[in-house]
């Protein structure tokens, strides 16, 4: 589909790209940290950026919520985390929103941007969310939730018994599976029998579908959907969202040990951030220079970003054991 | 005050803290509609609260949880009803990852305010699954508290004490206890420590700590012997994290001690009580520190012969009480 | 569907049937040595029986394993278990098959006709039956493997974890959900948003289908054309069976409570014995008298097997210590 | 002889069961293909032995321990691997429930043979859930065994015996020792009991047992201390059940005792040990059971400093040996 297909003004369009670009750009920041020592682990969302903007757009980032997974970072930027924040949680800063250092890096929540932290254990975060889905339900509140995991890890039962209770429920909210192709190194073929994970909603009795997460418009349209579907009592959807993991699964891993060069030169020349580029471009939305002039603005912005992070102080060691049970 | 079982004090404890607080919910396998769980203790609250608020889960107990914990991070105090302890395992992941470590991990932005109850214990031929203590599992996670009321006073003052709380409580009730016993217990509000062992009868001679049926016969096993030895009756209450303070007092004022549970011997609670005791009050104590438990077998088998076998009784109690105070 | 559309021989319907009417006659035993005292528990497939039994003969069972669930009594009587071996069961004796006298009554087992024995905990027999079968695809057995559980069941993560892993693996079994409408006091509505739980299979790239469990020829075929897919390489099949549950959920429940006394008595007009009766009359498989006289060589033979039963020693207190670990 | 890290010796033992044993399968998530785990304990598995003996399960691990279960029930020795020992968690119900009742649930008739895999230990900057000692929760379930081994020799040996046995083993691998230490050990067949502690080191003075990274420390720690102190290190090796002779008989020589984990304190394995001491040998002590252990913090925390405060280290190691001796 075209951007423009999106039914969104151009400016929200440059402000999406610029959100794709951002996250992208950060990310890469995130390596070069990683790569000199001062982080110790990333996790990047490289390959899913335009489909994660594209879907967190479609939410009200001031009442919805949102249970993310890892590779998120675009849409939790898009849901108000800002790159300091995001590398306070790298450097495993005492101000960093996501756990204040406790938790690894990527791990992404903020109280005050109604994300709520999810553990690296997979998929524990699907029945949590049906819980915070429920008290939108029940507390009136017009609220509704959205939840994200990796293709691979909807082989947990938790998968499974969360969408059974929304079904039941109606909940107001919005399952997505991010599908990149690999579990770390295993293959969709061997993690499950079906060439469309979304056909799973009609066992639930939730609404279902499988969009092109390179494709702006026609994720962000069917998120809208969803989010239109949730909002209005009609129920929960599960979207099942194709896009590429264009890095090894983490900072521990190395993907050219089990996928081919051509598999991963593909990947690169498909890069959605290149794609979504080179429609901003045809259909006018922005110049060469304009996105030039982006770049450079991102650049500047990381690099200041970076620095105030840095200086943000490590937590006291006396953090250690507080926050374990409720204080008198 | 009025006569109450231990399964009527619960009751009362949720009816009463659902009047008090909007936010409390309640759910689990059959626990809504008019059956009100499989023992009855949320008979009434469906018709009472509505079933948005009482309401039958799915049979998916990992779901239960996350349920739960996702409430209670929009500020809901969910209860959640686990139909027998035994089916508490499917949901261990999201207790131990999610429930337990939600305030830890977010350095207190975020918390998860929950009940989880469950019926345990044996002696009602439940036979392997229907027979478990299974809070020895959780019993060492940080962020988490276990208690369990052995007495009907307890189960409504600790259930209260349970939903008013911020921190995740995993509830255990003795489902022989339900029907067996009855008190008499004030008719208004009242709550008890989640964090306290109680001392319910003062001695000098030995302390016998326990929770269960199994403080039902130290009770009276103290009772019985009470012309010859002065015994003190420590109910532990809180399984998770230990009263340390109560429970060392009650060692040194004796110099004897018998831990009491029905589970398994290796591995149970009260080896957490034995190291705490070991590591602070050593040469305080006269008599080696002696458990008293189950056999180390898999689980509770069901036919009678076996069940009794394998259950620590009465007997057993009154003997091991008089072995120490007479060692 | 007419009995004989099932393409048995007439013998054998009328041995099909005597399965379906022992079964119903030994489960109306165990709940009479329940009211009596002498057990203290039953659990029952009354309602179920003729599903069960044209499920079952689908199978063969000299190669083919069993894992069944706690009301699969009429099927694992067709696997090769007797009345004898359910009544010991039920009074927990020492020669019990399914556990010596350690599991509760109904929790089947039999090492000598290949049915495995289950928890109480409900579902985990799936994942056991998937590593069953993995055995016979590797070890190319030619054997299947079948499993049950109830539709309340299906929402444990593990029904999912393993008709994943069979849709992955193409393995040889045949997955079954025994649909009657009702875990314990919980409807179908309340368990899950679906009105076919079969349309799953979809969602795992494995077979599904939907039979009325009361038509004992269209759920005798349906097996039939699971268990050959099966065998033949096909992978594996869901299959829903709808019957009915005329009892209370045990004899620790009384369904009167949360059931209308219209819905009970529907259900009992509609008691898949008493059609299926109808049908061979109909069919002219077995007259009156034939159906009499069945049922009174049954009704000895079922005395006998209690009596025995009764006499079999109780399991001695010092097994209490025994199988936990290999012994050298 | 030859020298092999730990991890390799892992591998060794693997490779040589499934050679002389056809029936052996191992699997679990990233196991098979070219990456053969993420720490590569299986690497070059699946090239040797195939895709049907060596394979990548999806990422469930309810059903790898069911998948195992199953084909144990059939007579394989099957081998999972959970990729994390925080990822052991989703399984507990199929260990629980189904694993380690098998073999009593059906007194005998059908048996559970088979091993359970996964990395533990913190140190590694894993943050929260790749960083827990999960043991303690398995480690009071009659049926199953707990096994870690703390040197090269013992990682060939006991996971040998783990594969051969007809028991379900829960094998524990200290993540930070699968290439921190290597050790001259025998090229051909040898096993390790699956239920005997390990006296790696006699002495007069204190007896310190361990296991893990912790055991190293003591080592290091008795061999600084040795012109000193006569310190008796003991492998506890067998996490569960405990092997009760030999951990009497070593308290019982020195009459003082040093119990590490790693672990956080409160309801650790060591408590387990230490309950047995209090019980049988109480009167042989000479000092309080000190038990040295992690903070009861939920988890261990990602940031640098955090994770060092959590840590037992040898400096704490040394001093408490010390402190006990000079008791
Ligand atoms: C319960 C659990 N098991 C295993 C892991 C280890 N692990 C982390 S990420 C991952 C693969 C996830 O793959 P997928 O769901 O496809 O997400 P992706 O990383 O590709 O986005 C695994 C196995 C984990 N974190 N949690
Ligand atoms: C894991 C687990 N949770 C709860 C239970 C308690 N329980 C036993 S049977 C049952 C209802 C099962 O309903 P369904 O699956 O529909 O089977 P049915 O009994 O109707 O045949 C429940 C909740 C259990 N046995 N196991
Ligand atoms: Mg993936
Ligand atoms: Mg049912």
């Amino acid at each position: 589909m075209k951007l423009k297909d999106s039914q969104l003004t151009k400016d929200e369009l440059i402000q999406a790209y610029r959100m794709v670009k951002e996250a992208r750009m950060l990310d890469e920041r995130l390596w070069q940290l990683n790569r000199i020592g001062k982080s110790t682990f990333n996790i990047s969302g490289q390959g899913a950026e335009v489909g994660q903007v594209a879907m967190a757009l479609a939410f009200e980032h001031d009442k919805d919520y949102f249970l993310p997974y890892y590779r998120d970072m675009a849409a939790v930027m898009v849901w108000g985390m800002s790159a300091k924040d995001i590398l306070m949680g790298s450097l495993g800063k005492a101000d960093d929103p996501s756990s204040h250092g406790r938790q690894m890096p990527n791990h992404y929540g903020d109280r005050a941007h109604n994300i709520v932290p999810f553990s690296s254990t997979v998929t524990t975060q699907y029945p949590v969310a049906t819980g915070v889905a429920l008290a939108m339900q029940i507390d009136g509140s017009k609220a509704i939730a959205l939840t994200a995991t990796g293709e691979g890890s909807t082989a947990e039962g938790d998968f499974h018994e969360a969408l059974n209770f929304a079904g039941v429920q109606k909940l107001p909210m919005v399952f997505v599976i991010e599908n990149n192709g690999y579990a770390i190194s295993t293959p969709n073929a061997e993690e499950f029998g079906v060439k469309d994970l979304s056909v799973r909603a009609t066992g639930y009795g939730i609404f279902g579908k499988q969009v092109n997460g390179r494709d702006f418009a026609e994720t962000y349209l069917a998120f809208k959907e969803a989010a239109d579907n949730a909002r209005n009592g009609n129920g929960s959807t599960l979207i099942e969202m194709l896009v590429d993991r264009l890095t090894a699964h983490s900072s521990d891993d190395d993907q050219r040990v089990y996928r081919t060069p051509d598999d991963i030169a593909e990947m690169k020349e498909n890069d959605c951030v290149m794609l979504m580029e080179k429609q901003l471009l045809s259909e006018k939305v922005l110049s060469e220079a304009e996105l030039a002039s982006i770049k450079k603005e991102l650049e500047a912005k990381i690099n200041q970003a970076t620095e105030e992070a840095e200086e943000m102080p490590n937590p006291a060691s006396d953090q250690l054991m507080t926050h374990i049970y409720e204080e008198e | 005050m009025s006569e109450k079982s231990y399964l009527e004090a619960l009751n009362l404890a949720i009816t009463e803290e659902m009047r008090h607080d909007e936010g409390v919910m309640i759910f689990g396998e059959d626990v809504g509609g008019v059956k009100g769980g499989v023992f009855g203790v949320t008979k009434g609250l469906a018709e009472e609260f509505g079933d948005k608020r009482v309401f039958n889960s799915p049979l998916g107990e990992s779901e239960i949880a996350g349920l739960a914990v996702g409430l209670g991070v929009m500020g809901h105090h969910a209860i959640a009803e686990f139909q027998f302890a035994d089916y508490i395992l499917p949901a261990v992941n999201q207790i131990m990852s999610e429930a337990t470590k939600m305030r830890y991990k977010s350095a207190g932005d975020w918390i998860s305010p929950i009940v989880m109850r469950t019926p345990y214990g044996g002696g009602v031929r439940g036979g392997f699954y229907h027979s478990q203590s299974t809070e020895k599992i959780f019993a060492g996670q940080p962020g988490l508290r276990i208690v369990t009321p052995s007495t009907v006073y307890d189960a409504k003052g600790l259930l209260k004490s349970a939903i008013r709380s911020e921190d995740p409580v995993l509830f255990y009730e003795h489902k022989k206890l339900y029907r067996s016993i009855k008190d008499d217990i004030p008719d208004d509000d009242y709550t008890v420590p989640l964090d306290k062992a109680n001392i319910l009868k003062q001695g000098d001679d030995v302390t016998v700590i326990a929770y269960g049926v199994m403080l039902q016969f130290a009770l009276k096993a103290a009772e019985e012997l009470k012309d010859e030895f002065s015994v003190e009756v420590v109910d532990l209450r809180s399984l998770y994290p230990i009263d340390k303070e109560t429970v060392l007092e009650a060692v040194r004022k004796t110099g004897k001690v018998l831990l009491i549970t029905e589970d398994t011997k290796e591995g149970s609670v009260m080896n957490n009580v034995s190291a705490i005791i070991a590591e602070e009050v050593l040469f305080d104590l006269d008599a080696p520190i002696k458990i008293l438990a189950g056999p180390d077998s898999p689980s509770m088998p069901y036919a009678k012969d076996l069940e009794d076998a394998f259950l620590v009784n009465q007997a057993d109690v009154t003997k091991s009480i008089r072995e120490l105070a007479e060692f």
